[in-house]
């Protein structure tokens, strides 16, 4: 049997690979929704071993919302950046520089 | 069976965005005047409720723990939803300029301020982290309103990504905090904190919650997105989010990590105390150099949040009321140094540089008053609303024997004060060869006078505010 | 009473920009009402002013900031009083002096002073220190603007400066009075006095006051904002400048560091005092050699401000050396004194330099020459003034310089030497400085087209020679007024050995 | 409990076998002769003159985030309708409200022509 | 040791199941074309075999000697895995699917959840195919599919949700088993327009007749599977029909009352018919269906795209909305046989 802190070392490195894809990448701004995605994944995963251990429900309830407000948040990102590209023809990270100071 | 009554300004302003939302699909008029009307009258409204049902009444809980009722929640709820009132009556012009009137804009911050309202009442990291997205989901859209500016999109990716990041990291923390107290509610995870189990696990979990937090408020090192998104969004959204969220980050800060995880205040002190600094010297150093107003203020936001900061370093009672304090006169001063901006912009014009106040004082003397009030009070001269915030920080740390920090504000403050001279320096100092006559509707200026009005009073009688604040915190 | 003399010029500044907006000439009369009401007002406090009392008069005290324990607590004793008084008198020459000269906004020029004005009389009759500590620093909000907006060329540069200055000063003020609350449990002055402080606590609290005064003073590092914003500054705003806010400097001394931290004033008198003769021997060294005569004036200040400083920290020495209770209180009067004289001969020295810019519009001693060929009558009170400045006997200037080196004597040769310093240095550019500017040929085009003073000039730089004159000959209702107040601080900062 | 999904697994390991299966068989089978023009992208016979992955309308996006929010809701429908029968009438009611909100949400698609096509 | 003896078991069990489909994946393609024909006075496949019963076997030998063609600058890998990945949730969801009372591979208790995951899978296939193609007419017509599937999906969950609030369970065997007894007692009647609903996205699902707009040959060619030649695009071609086995199967279990008999319980005909195996119910069921299918291809023209969207959205959304909350309300007032 797994023990909670295996799942927490896995969720942990979701997470950190999440955060890793924010600050390395600079090439394509999808990967970054895609990197936030992933650390939710890692929350949820978190939420789900807890909840698991504690024989407490609640954490999975929190998953619940958790990937309701995660889909909403994609719908937002990728509507913006569909505005994005509209308007600056390129979802390249390293482009996003125009304002400066 | 939950007591609804208790969440009557929730419920209100739940109903109200459905209400608004159909009203405007159906209102046929060119400037949702409909909506409008109704977002601002919702509002007020909401603020009646919010005193109605949370002022002054016993702390009690309902909806299975997770929501909580105290004077506090009202003092939330009256700023946010006042601010906000104020700054779409701001935004209005602005946005009929740019062809933005549109009924959505009232719709995402009412929305907004459900998401606050929630946040403000919130007694469970459920409904803190649901009403944190319902905000920051608002904010985002408010940001990209503006579908045709670059600048815009811009902001509003960074906006999005790290908002995103730091919900994710808050929540990451908040799972932490759920594995070592073993539940969501604030007052069980509290009464956890208490006994002193599962330490190491919660103090994880704490520091990525104040990190999240952190992220939310813009403090330094976490500011990045600040002065992006500020210069970035049109202004009718910077104005909006630069004021009500704020006393909602705070909500966030003082319902997570006061109510929830006060006992645990020895370990994020030095954290905060870290954030506070860096948000005073990155905050006040680099609005020195700034040319863009908007920018400007989007670092002297950060050094304001390092400030507020302070307030709640000290980790007493006074202390939080006096972040509180600060908060709320921070976000009459934003509101109305924002309006400003929306007043001397004009269709194709943005008036964000400080360049662009040049000569104010001749061309309108009335609104020149009302930016000397607002960078003085910024910058916490006495007479205005600014100094006492700075005041009350400066006494909860200096009370609690952290006289160095006070120290170390004070002479930020001082840094500070040079670039809201500035901005004066153009406004009356600056002289324009021809000096075109300002003209503003009725309602913005009477909303510039209220705003100017607010700051002149406050700053004389401050005390009304002290005390309902410190009531608030239970003083 | 008091209340009546802050508000009133705050609120009629509030009328004057309402009712001049469009209409100067309306602005004008209405300030000239306001001030002249001030000044009877003032007249009338002098007059109700029970002399040879030493506690407050004309107390007023009610609760403002409850949580805080805040309170709108006014009242003067001696020290303030004659100080509310010579506000009110500045104001009102300022208001004359401005009439038609100032023709950019005279509204909003004339406002910035009434509440200026009232704003002053607040820091004078401030009793509570948070209450003295918003009328402190709110006073940089109109000063501000003045410079800002109806100053030189160079105005920004040196408004800036002088905000930051003051501001940098007077929040570590802020701390130390935060502190100390949480030691007295008040904020009400008196109720600081004679707190047993720890002496390291009462160093940093000294030097936070220090940081607050010495800048208003100025005192000598700290020194520099003063001739920018002299030179820079409108002649309302140097005139104001001059007579009263570099006194608040002076009178913080009085009313904070000496009473309230005395162990720690003690152990550091010397680097008052130092600084203090610095400034004197050092500065006034300095004003010689100025080419700009607002600049001159304003080194000019600055070295009698020094002199001021040096009566006030010179007392311990005086105790010290002599045990003399009467000496030591012989300098604190004459500091005193001085100020208040400084500050008629200095507003009246700005006024006759406006005089001469109004015309000519240049302040560069090379320019003039052979004024007094031109403008006789003119010539007579600059010079009358510069010797008064100079502290020629029969001015009020001598009476306070001559008491305080009297009184220095008591510390030490030395000292009363270099005092004695002042007077002739004093003597040397003034007389200099008149030498190049009144007399002599008329060399300049511009100079032999001067007029002379109008009849409100006259007016104006008149009721100056009297009150000069006054005080110089019969100085003994202001010592009398002053004394007993002296006196009762003398005995919170030396105990009674 | 989560050994009953065993078999599950099995069966989806292989599925994906019988997909791979008859792929390789194809590629071992049949012959393979490329040539440039077999290779090209169908296209009418014309040669391709733009990038074939160009934007496309953006309704087709829409009806993405639309599909991920109704999606949603029915995942919060699923275990509602399990235990209604235990949550009574107040479940009832709450949900009556949550679908009363997607229902003025979809109103609003509807009412801004997000639906319509063409 | 156990182990490897109860997977075994697991496969065999599975093999089982599997050959059979695939036999009626083969002559499903065989049927329809029959059907058709003679639906249209034709005769259909009848060269290969006896009444071209030979017919499938001879298509699929024919496709493996095919050559799988992989277009230029197409992303190779995406390319191949798109065919696996529409197959394989067509395949894998009967896993949870009892064909009689106990005759399910795995019993598990989310299998609705399953299954509702499993076809959801199918139009990553879809678009992967589009997007790897590097084909204009393959990415119109994935993302053609792909919207009309992911819309239809949401009116299908609706009906599912109704299902599932009838029943009170994920289980497909509790399912079935709540809706024991004659033919009235099934949930097709109290849950009719969901029922209709459940079925006509279940057609739109697999892109079939009428709404085959996705792979409409007078319009774009061939749809997402354009340049798929080979036994590449046979897979796609045995997703779709094994999609259109599963999704009769499905509507079979959830609202036409899985292996039970129509007469069961009923006084004279229920032990008329007791002799008959579940089993046979079940496939008759699915064969009914099956026959639904082709029959809508023999006789709807086709749609035209923004009518298939309007009526996912406009139509089938709020009558299953609306129909919800009605089920909800005779669900809490226990109204007839079915809620209780």
């Amino acid at each position: 049997m797994l023990a909670l802190s295996d799942y927490l070392v896995l969720s942990a490195l979701l997470f950190s690979i999440g955060m890793a894809g924010i600050f390395l990448n600079r090439k394509n701004a999808i990967v970054l929704l895609m990197s936030i995605e992933l650390i939710l994944l890692a929350v949820n995963f978190n939420f789900i071993a807890f909840s698991h251990f504690l024989g407490d429900i609640h954490g999975q309830v929190f998953v619940f919302f958790i990937l309701t407000v995660a889909a909403a948040e994609s719908a937002i990102g990728l509507a913006i950046l569909v505005v994005l590209f509209r308007n600056r023809d390129t979802i390249n990270v390293a482009d996003l520089d125009s304002m400066r100071g | 069976m939950p007591q609804f009554a208790m969440a009557a300004p929730e419920i209100w302003l739940g109903v109200m965005v459905c209400v608004v939302l159909i009203a405007d699909l159906f209102d046929r008029s060119q400037e949702s005047r409909v909506a409008f009307f109704l977002t601002q009258a919702t509002l007020l409204v909401a603020i009646g409720l919010a005193v109605n049902t949370h002022w002054g009444v016993e702390r009690s809980i309902t909806f299975n723990g997770m929501y909580v009722s105290d004077s506090l929640a009202a003092v939330l709820k009256m700023t946010v939803a006042g601010l906000s009132v104020a700054t779409l009556g701001y935004s209005r012009d602005y946005l009929r300029q740019r062809d933005l009137l549109k009924g959505e804009f009232y719709l995402l911050a009412l929305m907004a301020n459900l998401g606050m309202f929630v946040m403000a009442s919130a007694s469970s990291l459920l409904v803190l982290y649901v009403g944190l997205e319902m905000l920051s989901l608002s904010l985002y859209a408010m940001v990209a309103f503006d579908r045709d500016s670059r600048l815009g999109a811009e902001a509003a990716m960074k906006y999005f990504v790290l908002g995103a990041l730091s919900s994710g990291m808050m929540l990451y923390g908040m799972s932490m905090i759920y594995g070592a107290s073993g539940s969501l509610l604030i007052d069980e995870i509290a009464a956890q904190a208490a006994t002193g189990d599962h330490l190491l696990l919660m103090g994880f979990g704490m520091t990525f919650a104040l990190v999240g937090v952190a992220f939310k408020f813009g403090a330094a090192p976490f500011h990045m997105w600040i002065p992006d998104v500020y210069q970035g969004a049109p202004t009718a959204a910077t104005a909006f989010l630069g004021t009500a969220p704020k006393v909602a980050a705070l909500a966030l800060f003082l319902r997570l990590l006061v109510d929830g995880l006060g006992d645990l205040h020895g370990q994020w002190q030095a954290m905060a105390i870290i954030l506070a600094v860096g948000s005073l010297a990155i905050g006040n150093l680099f609005a020195l150099v700034q040319t863009n107003l908007k920018r400007m203020l989007a670092y002297s936001t950060i050094s304001h949040i390092g400030f507020l900061f302070l307030g709640l370093i000290a980790g007493t009672e006074e202390g939080y009321a006096a972040a509180l304090f600060y908060a709320i006169s921070y976000g009459i001063m934003a509101s109305g140094a924002f309006g400003m901006i929306i007043l001397l912009s004009h269709r194709g014009f943005e008036a964000e540089m400080i360049d662009d106040m040049r000569g104010l004082n001749d061309r309108h003397s009335g609104f020149a008053l009302v930016m000397l009030l607002l960078m003085f009070s910024m910058a916490g001269i006495p007479g205005t609303v600014g100094f006492y915030a700075k005041w009350l920080v400066l006494q909860s740390l200096i009370d609690t024997g952290m006289v160095w920090l006070a120290v170390v504000a004070v002479l930020f403050a001082v840094i500070g004060a040079f670039y809201y001279l500035r901005v004066l320096k153009a406004v009356y100092f600056d002289r324009l060869d021809a000096p075109a006559p300002l003209e503003a509707p009725m309602g913005q200026r009477a909303i510039v006078a209220v705003n100017g009005g607010a700051i002149l009073v406050l700053g004389l009688f401050p005390d009304r505010l002290i005390e309902i604040c410190q009531t608030a915190l239970g003083l | 009473m008091l209340s009546l003399l802050i508000w009133l010029p705050i609120v009629g500044g509030v009328g004057v920009l309402l009712a001049g907006r469009d209409n100067a000439d309306r602005a004008r009369w209405s300030a000239l009402a306001v001030s002249a009401l001030t000044l009877l007002l003032g007249v009338a406090l002098w007059f109700g002013f029970e002399v040879g009392v030493a506690g407050m008069q004309f107390v007023e005290r009610a609760s403002w900031i409850q949580a805080f324990g805040v309170e709108y607590y006014l009242g003067v004793d001696g020290i303030s009083m004659p100080l509310v008084v010579l506000t009110a008198f500045s104001t009102l020459l300022v208001v004359v002096a401005a009439w038609d000269v100032v023709r950019y906004k005279p509204a909003q020029y004339l406002a910035a002073f009434l509440i200026m004005e009232g704003i002053m009389i607040g820091v004078f009759s401030a009793l509570d220190a948070i209450l003295f500590y918003v009328f402190f620093e709110a006073m940089l909000i109109p000063m501000f603007l003045i410079i800002g907006i109806w100053g030189g060329p160079n105005r920004i540069y040196a408004t800036l400066k002088f905000f930051l200055y003051t501001f940098l000063g007077s929040v570590m003020m802020l701390i130390a009075l935060i502190y100390l609350r949480t030691e007295a449990g008040s904020f009400a002055i008196p109720d600081l006095y004679g707190l047993a402080l720890p002496f390291t606590t009462q160093v940093l609290v000294f030097l936070a006051f220090l940081a607050a005064f010495a800048v208003k003073v100025p005192m000598f590092p700290v020194h520099t904002w003063l001739p920018d914003a002299h030179v820079e500054a409108p002649t309302g705003g140097s005139v104001i400048l001059a007579a009263i806010t570099l006194k608040i400097g002076g009178y913080g001394f009085l009313r904070f560091s000496l009473p309230i931290v005395p162990e720690a004033s003690m152990a550091l008198d010397w680097l008052l005092i130092s600084l203090s003769l610095i400034a004197v021997v050092y500065i006034g060294l300095v004003a010689m050699v100025q080419e700009d005569l607002k600049k001159l004036i304003a080194y000019s200040s600055i070295a009698h401000m020094g002199f001021v400083t040096l009566a006030f920290f010179l007392i311990f020495r005086i105790v010290a050396a002599s045990g003399s209770r009467d000496a030591a209180l012989l300098a604190l009067e004459g500091g005193l004194v001085q100020m208040i004289s400084h500050g008629f001969v200095s507003a009246a020295m700005f006024l006759c330099v406006g005089v001469l810019y109004d015309r000519m519009h240049t302040r560069r001693i090379a320019d003039y020459g052979g004024v007094a060929n031109r403008m006789p009558v003119f010539a007579g009170l600059f010079v009358f003034f510069a010797m008064a400045n100079a502290g020629l006997p029969g001015t009020s200037g001598f009476v306070g310089e001559f008491m305080v080196i009297l009184a220095s004597f008591q510390a030490g040769f030395w000292y009363a030497a270099i005092a004695g310093l002042t007077l002739i240095l004093g003597a040397a550019y003034s007389l200099w400085m008149i030498k190049r500017v009144v007399y002599g040929e008329v060399r300049n085009a511009e100079v032999d087209k001067l007029r002379d003073v109008n009849p409100r000039e006259r007016l104006l730089l008149g009721s100056l020679v009297v009150v000069v004159l006054l005080f110089g000959l019969y100085p003994a209702p202001l010592i009398n007024v002053m004394a007993p107040s002296l006196d009762a601080l003398f005995g919170i900062v030396v105990p009674t050995p | 409990m989560i050994e009953s999904y065993l078999p599950v697994l099995v069966f989806i390991a292989i599925a994906m076998g019988i997909g791979i299966v008859p792929l390789a068989a194809g590629f071992i089978l049949a012959p393979r002769r490329p040539d440039h023009d077999k290779l090209s992208p169908y296209e009418c016979g014309f040669e391709a003159f733009e990038d074939s992955r160009m934007q496309f309308d953006v309704r087709y996006y829409l009806v993405a985030i639309l599909f991920i929010i109704f999606d949603l809701e029915i995942a919060f429908l699923f275990p509602w309708a399990i235990v209604l029968d235990e949550i009574g009438l107040f479940g009832y009611g709450a949900m009556a409200i949550f679908i009363g909100v997607l229902l003025v949400g979809f109103l609003y698609e509807w009412k801004k022509g997000a639906l319509e096509w063409e | 040791m156990n182990a490897l003896i109860e997977l075994s078991w697991i496969t065999a069990k599975i093999v089982a199941l599997i050959v059979p489909l695939f036999l009626a994946v083969a002559y499903m393609t065989y049927a329809e074309r029959k059907v058709i024909s003679s639906m249209q006075l034709r005769r259909g496949p009848n060269r290969v075999g006896w009444h071209g019963l030979l017919q499938p076997f001879a298509d699929a030998l024919k496709l493996l000697m095919k050559e799988v063609v992989l277009p230029q600058n197409a992303n190779r890998f995406l390319f191949v895995l798109a065919p696996m990945l529409s197959i394989m949730p067509a395949l894998a969801a009967w896993a949870v699917l009892p064909l009689s009372e106990g005759m399910v591979i795995a019993d598990v208790n989310a299998g609705l959840l399953y299954v509702l995951a499993m076809t959801s899978m199918g139009v990553y296939g879809i678009i992967l195919a589009g997007w790897a193609s590097n084909s204009k007419y393959a990415l119109l017509g994935a993302l053609r599919a792909g919207a009309q599937v992911v819309s239809y999906e949401i009116a299908m969950g609706f009906a599912l949700v109704g299902v599932l609030m009838a029943a009170g369970s994920l289980n497909m065997g509790d399912i079935i088993r709540a809706q024991e007894g004659p033919i009235w007692n099934w949930f097709w009647l109290p849950l009719l327009p969901l029922f209709i609903v459940y079925w006509i996205s279940g057609v739109a699902e697999t892109n079939r007749l009428p709404f085959d707009v996705a792979e409409g040959e007078s319009e774009i060619v061939a749809g997402f599977h354009v340049e798929y030649s080979g036994m590449a695009f046979a897979i796609f071609f045995l997703a779709e029909y094994a999609n259109m086995i599963l999704i009769s199967g499905l509507a079979a279990i959830m609202f036409l009352g899985g292996w039970y008999s129509p007469f069961d319980g009923l006084p004279l005909l229920g032990p008329l018919f007791s002799w008959v195996p579940g089993l046979v119910w079940f496939l008759l069921k699915v064969c009914l269906f099956l026959f639904l299918y082709i029959w809508f291809r023999g006789t709807f023209p086709r749609y035209r795209y923004d009518q298939i969207m309007r009526l996912g959205w406009k139509v089938l959304i709020p009558v299953t909305v609306v129909w919800l909350i009605v089920v909800a309300g005779l669900s809490l007032g226990e109204v007839g046989p079915w809620f209780s």
